[in-house]
């Protein structure tokens, strides 16, 4: 459904007269995610998550590289035709709160992109207001009492809804969830990744989750990708079940052995890799971005970068010299 | 003078607030009792009452909230609700340390963190002031800071992991021995969380605290506590060993609960959310049990009595199908 | 013709009773601490009169222009024919350093005088009453001849309202040869306008030229000024010091008359000079501890000038109409209740000066008392027309009287507005519009902007001057050299537009030329004319002449005494501070 | 080059822009100004008694001083002169330059608006801090509300009150003038005391009207600084009571350096009422002065030092800011 | 899945559409300050819309009457003309109000525009357009206008008001455009961009009822201001004037009528001075209400 190549982004910090200072939030990111299918963006903040999905969205520009839709480059498009093209894919925010306008009622919230919609369509005004209905039953919202409230009056869980709601009434071919349940009660979070899982489903709408927390993402489907990015550059991507079972480069070795081990419910795998101390604060971009953090760090690590790719024994794409799979996983405590 | 771990026993501590509607209780008749040397661990969601019960052991609930009955006695120091003035505000800092809920933002913005810890020495009479830099210093090493670099700098210059370590260190700086961490992890990336809670232990350990630790995060609770404590509404539903308790919860909340964490391995169809939605300081109900509009075990005495906590063995359950489970 | 009064030396011991004197210079608002002890500045830290002085303090006698009362000069003698006077210098001046006062300071003086432009000391070619020689006669005595080309009957009052100045201090500012400079300037031809331009070129230099320190012939020498006050205090060198009463005098800073009603309400100021205002607050000056309003004569009156460029004002019918409708006595009480009294009617001249010049015309003129039949009668002359109780232009269109004066003329602006609900009243529509500030007006007036306007008129004594208001530059008429010529409403300054030629009695005379030989006419030529231009100003009305001004006077009794109420003293020239005159001649007294 | 010399190189260089381009303003301005001064001289002169002529010539070479010459030559004239710091000379006070009449009257207006200033500064901030803390009891409702009131009332209402009460119904202080001249100017007790009084009513107005605007921002700073966690945790660390008041104060007053430079600016333009109605000669007094009698270069010079003012203000209190809050100090120096 | 399907029903007490006014009215209950504030208001504009058409075109003088003081005839006195002052204050109204809602107008439209386009486009035109309201903000207003009297009469309230207007549009652009750049961060409107809604309904619907307090109090802050100018330039007497206003009212009781010096005059003074105090404060008191009114969570609280 979109696929991306090379997608380089550099923010230019300006401000200052004098001294101009740029941040590569990506450096040339391959992603694909196909019709219907799912796909997790997982790595610590700051590596460029929501960069990447502000631009599938077509939020954000990009610097370098090309982004297919379908079967339609967006570089032979003029940046201010792309929307149609960008509107098949919806984001959905972090923040449920700020995403509603708290100045407007739900019904309202809904009926403008309904009516623009209705407008291109020719559609009748019953139909938007049937439609909006349709939309808040979808994730699970009574319309009756749902629609004329302001978001205020409505509950983190069932915001999130209504912002899926939302991004429903286009009829989008695919949702970009940026950390769609971090601010979103524990006991609530389920419901809207089972949400999200059950709209892959049932309408075939793709979904890609962006956030740092690996298990959350298992959630969204277990047929999907798994991308681990590492400042901007994707250091492995496989099927989620296998890169978390057998996460070959390091970093993402520590990502997952960073996870609280249930205890109670599951026991630590047998190698834990220790979990890393501290950011890399240095702005290094010499060899691989990873190296002054990694524990098993080898000669070639400093003075090349190495490029995701697909190695003898290992079945998900890697950016490492030496990928080893070294056991961080927790098991549950049924299996022990 | 606790040189020692501390035990804290709170004793039916019900805290409320004014609003609109009238004093409503933000903790209601919570028991409790903090075994020296041990981490407890308080979990429930978003304005269950943690922050006002951690409030609560240092009797800095602020206004418009009041503790409105109970106590809480601290070996050492005895009923804190009881204190005021200067006895209170030395009790605080030297003898209980309080990490902030948000610690990346208990700094003071204009100062550097070498300069707040020279206040904090003045405040509490150290006349050792080199001493104490040279305290700070090496517990700052310990937690895998360069301190010298970190008392030079403002707050602004240092990152969420780094400010959280800073702020652990100044509950620690002057020797307290019973320290609250309200969400010590929460904003902060998977990496360092993982770093944090790891010093957390660690220094509990080294330092033979008596340790509690707010959070929202079963995971985080399960990485360093002895006992977890659940809260809901308000009340405090479940308590026991954190193994116990994860290991087979009793209470239809805690069930529930732990069933809608995501996990990383295991079924996921086994995992389902909790319907209904956490009640807000309007909302819980004024009496009967404060779960029972979003529990599957309702009974008609779930309506009108509020469920006494009864100890089962290593556990303290407040729920009337547990109790009468148990009864059968 | 005659000459000063008496030096009072010998007066009587009482003087030099020390105290403060507290007053205030009503010509000039704002103090500047910067600016020079220099007269010639307009912003200068000279006090006419108190440290600045003159060969003689004009007065303003109703017909004779000449009479003043002795300052430096002692006394004086003008030829008959007023073709020259020969002044008599105190024989005891000296200046505050010491060094006496010289016949060649005043010589140095008058050439100062010249690159100023003055009455008597003009450069301009042809100037009327200007001088042609001036000769030290010995070190006290100076002879001035007046060029008599083209006389004036007041060439003595120019002469006499000189300042003195100290040639010890500003022999600097004249080159060496000035007078050589000046004779060239009389000439004709490339080298005399060169010689012209180099003395106003000396202009700016005096102007602007700042001594040390002050060196004062008067009374007083300054001592200090900040942005508020000043303060003079007594020069034991002048020639009556043991009659001078006060041994320091503060000056009081003012912006707005309404300052000086502060003073005056608080019993601050020893002497005030004339200050329009209102009702109440006259009341309550008047009612403070030790206040007095002393009253004299001022050769001023105001009128209502109209446009007459403009419809319907072109029409005399409707001027007589308007001055049928408005109770000049009710806007005098509204208005200026102290400080003017109602015109009896339309002259150009002040009704008291109009009293010595021409007592047997005077009774003949129409009154314009407040008669609404006449008035009607007038206006349906004009053609206008009454519609609902509303008079209308003779096409029918809506008539509006509009009235402009600067704000801050607090008296005009409650006179206009006084008018317009006479008028309104009377059925003719009336506005009053301000005009942010004095100069603005000026020029609005000038460029014909205005329908109506107030215009001050009858500035005597010189009959010259006192219809040159209603017939000179203003109406038309420029006086250059002696010849007098006329242009078109609209240009050369013309705004009144008001026609060349009035019947006058049946017979057309030339109201401009009329006034151009009052220029040079002696008292008795000139009394005929007056009467003629009296009638012309009657019959015409180019204004309505509305009050004629007093000259009210504050002084207060609390600190000092003397004060004079002869009417004869009380003339005192404008451009003076009186109080220091009357301070100099030793009639102020301390009181103990 | 230190993070301080460099913004200061950019206000200045932005603040020499903008009096360029404001004396540009004024330059046009005023010579557009109608009315005539020369006029109006005359007028007065011959009403005075001078002959018509003797007034004619008198004008003439009273203004001599009026620039001529095409309008732009005038134009470059007037800004060349103005990067010698010369702002031509006055008319209405010939061979005066405008700058000295500028800089004389500078300390009249500069002195009482910092005094003022400060003076409502500091007690705004105080009972601002006051207001915050009792922000919801009677007291704190009422001074939020009479500081939202003073904040509201125009500068020359509360001028012309207070000349009402303290001069007129009861005189107990100088409404007018700046000191009494009677007392030698220099360092001694009269004449301080005179200066003193005199300022008292100017620097009371100045006070109370900014005074409404510290109290209302010092109390919301102050609410959002107490709402913000560092000094819950402050409190929570047992830092002594006084320790936390600096911390509150230090960081709810650092947003109103800002406000400083607006309030300086609003003060120095509202000097033209304060000083008109008290007859204080400083700028403001000297601009309606400067208009009345159509003393252009005094005028413009005038504005021109009052927005130069204000430009100052800006900067001083923009460099304050940089100084204390170590916040902006680094986040410009970073890298 | 099904669990996580059942409708989620809020609470059903408040399903009904909440009307904006009834909102307002509670807000506006809440405390009876701002009821008073909405009562001086509203009653100024009543003053200024009908005052005038219920007295005579020419206030009737009284020669024999002249500054008066305070009676029961005339309630605040005379003026030097035997006008009765309280009817002079009503009829001013109308000029100042008329000037106060032109500048409101310009203001806010001006100032609306310029901030939105400065905070939507960024960029060159950004820094260029604040540049242009720094120096707007920099240079104190009221010397500017002095500066600017003496060329331009501003001859009528209309013209007046566009004065004021043109001067006084800084402050919003400023509000505006920090409001516009803070919502731009907020997810609506990146969700609005997504949807792809017109630009027209981002701003009209989405933008500017949310700032719609901040430019209210801002153009409030606005009219007040331009009230004072106005009121102060006349007084100072600066303007010339056709008509009668508050402004030329306390020029000429100061230094026509010595209104500071005679007691007879006060009431001459006071009564524009009362009726300038009172709109301030209604106004004060309606801004500290605008918050609320604006903000459906705070109205319903
Ligand atoms: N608008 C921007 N201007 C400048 N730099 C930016 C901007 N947006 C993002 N960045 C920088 O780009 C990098 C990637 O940011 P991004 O928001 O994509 O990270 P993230 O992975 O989503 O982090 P988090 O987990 O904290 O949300 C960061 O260093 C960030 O500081
Ligand atoms: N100042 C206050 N005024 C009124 N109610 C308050 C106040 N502070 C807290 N509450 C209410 O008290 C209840 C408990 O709040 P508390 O902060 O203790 O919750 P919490 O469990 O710490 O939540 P979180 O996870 O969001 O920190 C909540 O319903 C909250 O709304
Ligand atoms: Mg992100
Ligand atoms: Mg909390």
């Amino acid at each position: 459904m979109i696929t991306g190549t090379g997608i380089v982004k550099t923010y230019k910090q300006r401000g200052n007269v004098l001294a101009g200072r740029e941040v590569r939030a990506l450096r040339g990111v391959d992603f694909a995610i196909p019709k219907g299918g799912a796909a997790s963006f997982i790595g610590e903040s700051g590596c460029g998550k929501t960069t990447l999905g502000r631009i599938i969205a077509g939020l954000e520009t990009y610097d370098e590289g090309e982004i297919v839709i379908g079967d339609v480059p967006m570089s032979g498009i003029k940046l201010k035709k792309r929307q149609p093209y960008f509107r098949k894919i919806q984001m959905i925010h972090q923040d449920p709160y700020s995403a509603l306008n708290p100045t407007r009622t739900i019904h309202q919230t809904l009926y403008a992109p309904l009516s623009l919609r209705a407008g291109q369509t020719g559609r009748s005004k019953e139909w938007i207001e049937e439609r909006a209905a349709e939309v808040l039953s979808m994730v699970g919202l009574d319309p009756g009492s749902v629609l004329g409230r302001y978001p205020h009056q409505l509950s983190g869980g069932m915001r999130q809804r209504v912002v899926i709601a939302r991004a429903l009434t286009v009829d989008p071919e695919m949702l970009v969830a940026d950390e769609a349940v971090s601010m979103i009660d524990v006991s609530l979070r389920l419901g809207i990744l089972a949400l999200l899982k059950d709209l892959r489903e049932r309408l075939g709408v793709s979904v890609l989750f962006i956030t740092h927390d690996v298990a959350t993402a298992r959630y969204i489907g277990d047929d999907g990708e798994l991308y681990v990015i590492y400042r901007g550059q994707v250091v492995e991507r496989g099927p989620v079940d296998t890169v978390i079972a057998d996460p070959v480069h390091p970093y993402t070795q520590s990502l997952l052995s960073a996870i609280p081990v249930l205890h109670g419910l599951e026991e630590p795998g047998e190698q834990p890799v220790t979990p890393l101390e501290s950011l890399d604060e240095s702005k290094s971009d010499e060899g691989c971005l990873f190296a002054r953090r990694c524990p098993f760090r080898g000669e070639r690590c400093t003075g090349e970068r190495p490029l995701l790719q697909l190695t003898e024994g290992v079945p998900q794409e890697h950016a490492c010299f030496y990928p080893e799979r070294r056991n961080v996983i927790a098991r549950p405590m049924s299996e022990v | 003078m606790a040189e020692q771990a501390p035990g804290v026993r709170i004793d039916g501590l019900t805290v409320v607030y004014k609003t609109p509607a009238g004093e409503l209780p933000a903790v209601r008749d919570v028991t409790l009792t903090l075994e020296p040397g041990t981490i407890t661990g308080i979990v429930g969601e978003s304005g269950s009452g943690k922050s006002t019960l951690a409030l609560s052991l240092l009797n800095a609930v602020q206004p418009p909230g009041r503790i409105a009955a109970g106590s809480v006695e601290i070996d050492g120091l005895g009923d804190v609700t009881g204190f005021a003035g200067e006895e209170l505000r030395k009790a605080r800092g030297r003898h209980i340390g309080y990490v902030f809920q948000a610690a990346q933002n208990s700094l003071n913005p204009l100062k550097t963190v070498g300069k707040q810890l020279l206040d904090l020495g003045r405040s509490h009479g150290v006349e050792d002031l080199r001493g104490l830099v040279r305290e700070a210093k090496e517990l700052l090493g310990r937690m895998g800071l360069d301190g010298a670099r970190v008392l030079d700098s403002h707050q602004h210059e240092l990152s969420g992991g780094m400010r959280q370590r800073v702020g652990i260190m100044l509950a620690l700086v002057l020797n307290a021995h019973l320290v609250v961490l309200d969400e010590p992890t929460t904003a902060l990336d998977m990496i360092t969380q993982a770093n944090i809670l790891k010093i957390v232990r660690e220094v509990h350990a080294e330092r033979g605290l008596t340790t509690l630790v707010i959070t929202h995060d079963i995971g985080v609770v399960a990485e360093v506590a002895d006992r977890l404590v659940v809260m809901y509404g308000g009340r405090l539903v479940e308590q026991g060993p954190t193994r116990e308790v994860l290991g087979s919860p009793t209470h239809p909340y805690t069930k529930g609960l732990i069933r809608a964490i995501p996990r990383l391995v295991g079924d996921i169809a086994e995992a389902q959310a909790l319907p209904g939605r956490p009640p807000t300081l309007a909302t819980v109900p004024k009496e009967g049990c404060v779960f029972r509009e979003r529990c599957a075990l309702r009974m008609d005495v779930c309506d009108t009595v509020d469920p006494q906590a009864v100890a089962h063995g290593s556990r303290v359950v407040a729920c009337h199908a547990v109790t009468v489970k148990e009864h059968a | 013709a005659c000459s000063g009064g008496t030096n009072n030396k010998s007066g009587a011991s009482s003087g030099g009773g020390g105290g403060l004197f507290t007053t205030i210079d009503v010509n000039r608002p704002g103090l500047e601490a910067t600016a020079p002890a220099n007269p010639y500045n307009p912003k200068g830290n000279s006090f006419p009169g108190y440290t600045a002085m003159k060969l003689g303090w004009v007065k303003n006698h109703l017909t004779d222009p000449n009479q003043a009362l002795p300052g430096i000069a002692e006394s004086w003698e003008i030829a008959p024919d007023n073709s020259a006077i020969t002044l008599k210098l105190q024989p005891n001046a000296k200046w505050s350093d010491g060094k006496p006062v010289t016949a060649e300071d005043v010589k140095m003086s008058i050439g100062i005088a010249y690159t100023q432009g003055s009455t008597a000391f003009s450069i301009t070619p042809g100037a009327a009453g200007a001088a042609a020689d001036v000769t030290v006669v010995d070190e006290h005595t100076l002879k001035i001849t007046q060029d008599m080309a083209n006389p004036s009957p007041k060439f003595a009052r120019g002469v006499l309202d000189t300042f003195v100045l100290p040639a010890h201090v500003w022999g600097s500012v004249l080159p060496a040869d000035f007078w050589d400079q000046l004779k060239a300037s009389r000439a004709e031809g490339a080298d005399a306008d060169k010689a012209r331009e180099t003395i106003t070129g000396l202009g700016e230099k005096v102007l602007t030229f700042a001594p040390p320190k002050d060196t004062s012939a008067g009374p007083f020498v300054l001592e200090r000024v900040n942005p508020s006050e000043a303060l003079l205090v007594k020069n034991k060198y002048f020639y009556n010091a043991a009659n001078v009463a006060p041994a320091q005098v503060k000056f009081l800073n003012y912006t707005g008359n309404e300052q000086i009603w502060n003073y005056l309400t608080a019993g601050k100021l020893d002497h005030a000079g004339f200050t329009a205002a209102p009702t109440d607050v006259m009341n309550r000056i008047k009612a403070a501890a030790g206040n007095e309003v002393i009253k004299g004569y001022s050769p001023v009156a105001v009128s209502l000038a109209f446009n007459q460029a403009k419809k319907p004002y072109d029409n005399v019918h409707v001027r007589r109409g308007l001055a049928y409708l408005i109770n000049r006595e009710e806007v005098t009480k509204v208005a200026s209740p102290e400080g003017g009294t109602a015109a009896v009617t339309t002259t150009g001249i002040h009704q008291k000066a109009a009293q010595a010049w021409i007592p047997d015309t005077l009774p003949k003129l129409d009154p314009y008392a407040t008669d609404a039949a006449k008035a009607e009668a007038e206006f349906k002359e004009a053609g206008l027309t009454k519609k609902d109780g509303k008079w209308t232009l003779a096409d029918g269109s809506a008539w509006k009287v509009s009235m402009h004066a600067p704000a801050g003329f607090s008296d005009w602006l409650s006179a206009q507005e006084n008018i317009k609900s006479q008028l309104i009243k009377a059925g003719v529509d009336a506005e009053v519009v301000t005009t942010a500030d004095y100069p603005l007006y000026l020029e609005e007036l000038a460029a014909g902007k205005y329908d109506a306007g107030f215009w001050l008129m009858a500035l005597g004594p010189a009959p010259y001057d006192i219809y040159q208001r209603l017939y000179g530059a203003s109406n038309g008429w420029t006086n250059v050299a002696g010849k007098v010529k006329h242009s078109e409403p609209g240009k050369a300054g013309n705004w009144m537009g008001g026609p060349e030629k009035i019947e006058v009695d049946g017979a057309k005379i030339n109201p401009g030329e009329l006034t151009g030989k009052l220029n040079s006419a002696t008292e008795e030529e000139a009394k005929p004319i007056m009467a003629q231009l009296a009638k012309a100003a009657n019959q015409d009305l180019p204004v309505i002449q509305l009050w004629d001004y007093v000259n009210t006077q504050f002084v207060n009794n609390s600190r000092f005494t003397g004060w004079p109420h002869d009417d004869e003293i009380l003339r005192m020239g404008t451009g003076v501070l009186p109080s220091g005159v009357w301070i100099q001649l030793g009639m102020i007294k301390a009181k103990s | 080059m230190t993070l301080i010399t460099r913004r200061l190189a950019g206000h200045l260089a932005r603040g020499f822009v903008m009096i360029l381009v404001v004396a540009t303003i004024s330059f046009f301005i005023i010579n557009n100004i109608p009315g005539d001064p020369m006029a109006a001289r005359y007028e007065k002169l011959v009403e005075q008694g001078m002959s018509p002529e003797a007034a004619a010539q008198s004008v003439k070479v009273l203004y001599g001083f009026l620039p001529d010459g095409t309008l732009w030559q005038q134009y470059t004239d007037y800004m060349t002169g103005l990067l010698h710091l010369d702002l031509g000379m006055s008319v209405s006070r010939p061979g005066t330059p405008v700058l000295d009449v500028l800089t004389d009257a500078a300390k009249w207006t500069v002195l009482p608006v910092l005094a003022g200033t400060l003076l409502s500064f500091l007690v705004g901030i105080i009972l601002g801090v006051y207001a915050a803390i009792k922000r919801t009891g009677k007291l704190g409702d009422a001074l939020a509300i009479s500081g939202s009131l003073l904040h509201g009332i125009p500068q020359y209402v509360l001028a012309m009150l207070l000349v009402v009460i303290f001069a007129t119904l009861i005189p107990i202080l100088p409404a007018d003038g700046t000191v009494d001249i009677l007392f030698e100017p220099g360092f001694n007790a009269g004449y301080i005391g005179s200066l003193a009084e005199h300022a008292v009513l100017p620097v009371v107005t100045y006070a109370l009207s900014a005074y409404g605007g510290w109290i209302l921002a010092m109390k919301s700073s102050v609410v959002t600084v107490l709402g913000d966690d560092f000094i819950l945790a402050a409190e929570l660390r047992g830092m002594k009571r006084s320790i936390v008041f600096r911390y509150i104060a230090r960081n709810a007053i650092l947003p109103l350096f800002t406000m400083l430079a607006l309030s300086l600016g609003l003060l120095l333009g509202g000097a033209v009422f304060i000083e008109k109605i008290f007859n204080y000669p400083g700028l403001g007094w000297l601009l309606i002065s400067g208009v009345q009698d159509r003393d252009y270069g005094l005028m413009g010079g005038a504005f021109l030092l009052i927005t130069v003012g204000t430009i100052i203000a800006n900067i001083v209190a923009d460099l304050f800011y940089t100084v204390i809050d170590p916040r902006v100090r680094s986040g410009e120096e970073g890298s | 899945m099904s669990a996580t399907l059942i409708p989620e029903a809020a609470p059903a007490a408040s399903a009904m559409r909440r009307n904006f006014w009834n909102g307002v009215w509670r807000v506006m209950k809440r405390k009876p300050s701002r009821m008073a504030g909405v009562v001086i208001i509203a009653g100024f504009i009543v003053m200024a819309v009908v005052g005038p058409l219920l007295l005579p075109e020419h206030l009737p003088g009284n020669a024999s009457a002249i500054t008066q003081p305070p009676s029961w005839d005339h309630w605040f006195g005379t003026d030097p003309q035997g006008r009765d002052v309280t009817a002079l204050v009503i009829k001013g109204s109308r000029y100042v109000l008329l000037t106060a809602l032109v500048t409101a107008i310009i203001t806010v439209v001006a100032g609306t525009a310029i901030g939105l386009f400065s905070g939507f486009k960024r960029g060159r035109w950004d820094t260029v357009l604040m540049r242009l309201t720094d120096m707007k903000l920099t240079i104190p207003g009221l010397p500017l206008l002095l500066v600017l009297a003496t060329v331009w009469k501003f001859g009528n309230p209309i013209q007046m008001g566009l004065v004021l207007g043109l001067l006084g549009w800084g402050g919003v652009a400023r509000a505006v455009r920090s409001q516009t750049l803070s919502l731009r961060e907020r997810g609506f409107i990146e969700a609005a961009r997504g949807l792809g809604l017109s630009t027209t309904h981002i701003i009209g619907r989405e933008l500017l009822p949310s700032m719609a307090p901040y430019i209210a109090m801002n153009m409030l802050i606005a009219v007040t201001g331009a009230v004072y100018s106005q009121v102060g330039l006349f007084f100072l007497g600066v303007l010339p004037y056709e008509s009668d206003n508050w402004g030329v009212m306390l020029n000429l009781a100061v230094f026509q009528a010595g209104a500071m010096i005679t007691p007879n005059a006060l009431g001459y003074l006071l009564a524009p001075l009362l009726a300038i105090l009172l709109l301030t404060l209604g106004i004060v008191l309606v801004v500290d209400a605008m918050d609320e009114i604006f903000n459906p969570r705070l109205r319903e609280e």
